[in-house]
């Protein structure tokens, strides 16, 4: 089974994989030096402003080659710090711990953790050492993937794409100045009311790996896939696009389950590897799916926002929103990768 | 026999260099169930505690075995940050400042390190994780003493359970870490962490033999 | 030669190639419907609120497949209408000519199109078509790529990053009042000032083809490649991302040349399939080089706005700013994927 | 020999058959030095020729020129569109109201045609382009009538130089259109719009053609 160290690298525009998340980092604050500033040794990612005095503090984090989550998230309105593990590889706590410590504002620290035994170990760790420092500090756990079996024996469902969606509206929360106990329970209130589930054509490469992770045939696709290339639900032929949006919406639909009557928040995400206009191909069937079904898409989002470094593939994620839900999505928000009314 | 820090020192070392050259092996095997990078992790974490061991290599047992437990949560991430520096942080904490150390002792500190990993991670036995090859290995070696065998025979013992554990998680289904995702997907694939574990306690078994050691990197290429 | 026709879809979340287009086209109608209508046949994706009286009226338009380039760029502060062609090809005069109808705003309309023959007489032709309609008609050809060579007897160079900067700033002008004019000689202006150049490590498959456009070996790249999978200007070994920035800026900032102490807008665009955090290894680079140069980033943009298809690889920009074209970058802006200020 | 709208309007049928057949031939030249999308674009134009023919087939010639070349212009798209386009509608005003059209009044319409390329494209001759099918063939069509030939054997006369010049685009070097970003990279590619109009004139000879018509696309699958 042991194979032989590959040397190529595999068709990444980095220097080398074990560089990869710093040169990133300082081109990130190369590019948006006006809204962040990152920290080495430990990788943290700061809202410039940081902290800010009396503001909840959201610090989230997770393996790097999601991006632009969680960094590119880092700014007014959403998060006030990120920290960027190796590639698909949680960070650790030291990086978390001092996130922490980076902004809080006396107002207390959420931290946004997406369901994985990694992450959620890490940051647990990184709670214990920053309420040692004195830090209050609460978590929140996004478990939004429907192709997870769910059971109270199990590690139950990924967090995945409405990890971002809770970012957003959640940030906007932060800001307006609610408490920690108020951006705990909207933010346990967003993971509740979102579903999401993927799907991909083609694998992504781990730069340390150098390799791909599975090996896919042509006519092939990968459904329920999480972000970091682990295998999915089923491995099934090739459908056409209104087919693939009408597996991932049904499914996720019948979840919740969302009703007639319904508004819903629409995200079609991009794995990374997939163009734009597959993606608008997606969101047509999405919408078509969910018309027939009497549920409204009163917001929508479609690009890349969680991504699985070049895989091809694509995720849907709906969110049922309310008045507070649509009013702290529709916000100001400026970080580097979603932008408005600032 | 009474261990000394150089024989703890040597283990670490040792296990270090198991890890390099297994590390595309552990990573083959979270591929197939995981998120392929288990032996990338364990790699860049140990080759963290060498640097880190280094200016501390002469101190006392446990201060080697929590510098050890430090470095890996400041450099794995994942599961296995948390779960394998918990076990080193535990283990150090009950041989705290022991320059030499009692076979009772030690493998009491591998029983402190296990419970480490079942706090942090929660996982039961035949959830198919580390805790599967951990678990017996332990009691293997409580056992052992218990029966008045050497230390030396003790962690043989360990590591054959732990060896045994390790291939026994092939059949599970995972419950516990990213291979729970998988569901039923997760049927037939050996255990990376449980791999890993496997392969920390026959190291310590072979450090700590004054018989011809064990190749012990063979076992594991199969 | 002649192929055996190939019936797999390659990996594409598309119902069949010839409907991808108007497919997306409906997804984008649906997802961004505050900001744009769409009409099919011939197809144009128009500002919801066009025309606007007094206002010059920006029209754009080439093939589809380099989104979120033109459709995503039709809003506030920037475009009034596009008109997507086929994939890679571009759109036909009667789409042109119906999108300078919809905006015209009686304050005559700027066509912005890339400097490839096919744009060029299918804008011409249009133009003819409008102007005898009565419309006030201008054009302005992007031409920003150095990796090919210029020469009055050959077609020239060819129009690439700089149209997405063109489209933003011009739209700020016309936003602002600006007259027919005024927005021209701006337009050139930016054009003017303008360079860029790309690169690819993967090639893109055309979906009516449904096959690669060139094979590349897993140890190469293509550089001064264009956007629609054409030969660049060399096959090399693969290099470093540092390499790879240098040779992309230092062949630019020759070119113009950009010179010590001035101000450029730095662009580091991917070509669809590239991931993000690789797209930021770059930016550092280029980052880097530019610093050592003496040259000063004020404003930047990172991640996929003229892409082609799943190309990996990408394209550095530098565009020098003064006070008028940074005043425009930064005046609001409002599409589906660009926004600030609004 | 007076041609008639039927003629016509059987060339431009039969053309459309072959640029189906040939569509991943020609999309194939385009690959090497262009975009790789020749055959796709002819295709969809001419498919779109067929349909918007049927309705006016029984029209006169210039009708029929002039449907074609709107056809092509609002559905190629790309460098083809406007210049196949803008060949069809100059050679349509040629002929407009004719139903039957003379010798000289055909190759006059060719001429048109050129004509109408050079203006759109400001090709030159030896640009690597379409242009250096069609003006050879204009010119032997021209050379034809005047040595008082027959207009079947001026067309083949034709198409022979449009084949011969699409021949010798091989070794030019590309100086206007997408290939020309190639620079020297172009040469030794044959251009793909000097074969889509050498296919066009061997169509025009074979479909009036008395003899026995040639087997027009044997001769470009090699
Ligand atoms: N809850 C848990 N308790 C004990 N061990 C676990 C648990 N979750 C995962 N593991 C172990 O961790 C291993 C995976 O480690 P690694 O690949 O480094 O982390 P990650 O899954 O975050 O990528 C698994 O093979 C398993 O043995
Ligand atoms: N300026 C021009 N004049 C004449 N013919 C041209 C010119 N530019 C390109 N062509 C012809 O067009 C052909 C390419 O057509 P096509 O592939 O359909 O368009 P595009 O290049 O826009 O993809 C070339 O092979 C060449 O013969
Ligand atoms: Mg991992
Ligand atoms: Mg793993
Ligand atoms: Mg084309
Ligand atoms: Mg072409």
């Amino acid at each position: 089974m042991a194979e032989a160290a590959v040397t190529t690298r595999l068709k990444k525009l980095i220097n080398t994989p074990e560089t990869e998340v710093k040169d990133a980092m300082a081109g990130m604050a190369a590019a948006h030096a006006d809204l962040i500033r990152v920290e080495y040794d430990p990788n943290v990612i700061i809202r410039k402003d940081a902290p800010r005095k009396g503001k909840v503090g959201l610090v989230s984090g997770g393996g790097s080659g999601h991006e632009p989550m969680h960094g590119g998230y880092v700014g007014l309105g959403m998060l006030d710090a990120a920290c960027p593990g190796a590639v698909f590889t949680s960070p650790t706590p030291d990086q978390m711990a001092r996130a922490t410590a980076a902004v809080d504002g006396v107002a207390g620290v959420l931290h946004v953790v997406k369901n994985y035994t990694g992450d959620i170990m890490n940051f647990e760790m990184a709670a214990e050492l920053a309420r040692g420092e004195g830090a209050k500090v609460n978590a929140v756990i996004t478990n939004d993937d429907v192709a997870v079996q769910d059971s109270l024996y199990t590690a139950g469902r990924r967090g995945v794409g409405v990890t971002v969606l809770l970012e957003k509206i959640v940030g906007g929360a932060a800001e307006a100045g609610a408490d920690l106990e108020a951006v705990t329970t909207l933010a346990k209130k967003v993971n509740a009311n979102g579903r999401s589930m993927g799907m991909a054509l083609t694998s992504c490469i781990v730069p340390v790996a150098g390799k791909v992770t599975f090996e896919i045939a042509d006519d092939e696709m990968e459904l329920g896939i999480g972000i970091h290339g682990e295998p999915g639900r089923e491995r099934t032929k090739l459908k056409s696009a209104d087919e693939i949006a009408e597996i991932l919406t049904s499914t996720i639909v019948k979840d919740l389950p969302y009703k007639r009557g319904d508004e819903v928040l629409a995200f079609v995400n991009g794995m990374g590897g997939t163009p734009l206009i597959e993606l608008y191909v997606i969101f047509n069937a999405v919408n078509r799916y969910l018309t027939g079904e009497g549920i409204k898409i009163t917001r929508s989002l479609v690009g890349n926002y969680i991504t699985s470094l070049e895989m091809a593939g694509c995720s849907v994620t709906l969110l049922k929103l309310d008045g507070e839900t649509t009013k702290f999505w529709d916000a100001p928000v400026h970080t580097p990768a979603l932008r408005w009314k600032v | 026999m009474a261990v000394t820090s150089a024989q703890i020192y040597g283990w670490l070392e040792r296990y270090a260099g198991i890890v390099a050259e297994q590390k595309q092996y552990l990573t083959g095997l979270d591929a197939a169930i995981g998120d392929g990078d288990h032996g990338i992790n364990m790699d860049r974490g140990f080759q963290t505690v060498l640097v880190k061991l280094a200016p501390v290599r002469d101190k006392d047992v446990g201060t080697l075995l929590k510098t050890t437990g430090m470095a890996l949560v400041g450099s794995v991430g994942g599961a296995g940050g948390p779960l394998y520096g918990t076990f080193f942080l535990r283990a150090g904490a009950a041989l705290d400042g022991k320059t030499e150390v009692s076979d009772r002792d030690l493998v009491g500190a591998l029983e402190a390190g296990l419970k480490g990993v079942v706090e942090r991670g929660k996982a039961n036995p035949n959830d198919k994780t580390m805790v599967d090859a951990l678990t017996p290995a332990v009691e293997q070696a409580k056992q052992a003493l218990a029966n008045g065998a050497p230390l030396e025979q003790a962690l043989t013992a360990a590591a054959d359970a732990a060896e045994k554990g390790m291939k026994a998680t092939i059949p599970l289904k995972a419950l516990k870490g990213r291979a729970s995702y998988l569901g039923d997907r997760s049927i037939g694939h050996q255990d990376p962490g449980a791999t890993s574990s496997y392969l920390m306690l026959r190291a310590l078994s072979d450090s700590l033999a004054t018989l011809p050691q064990r190749a012990t990197t063979t076992t594991t290429t199969t």
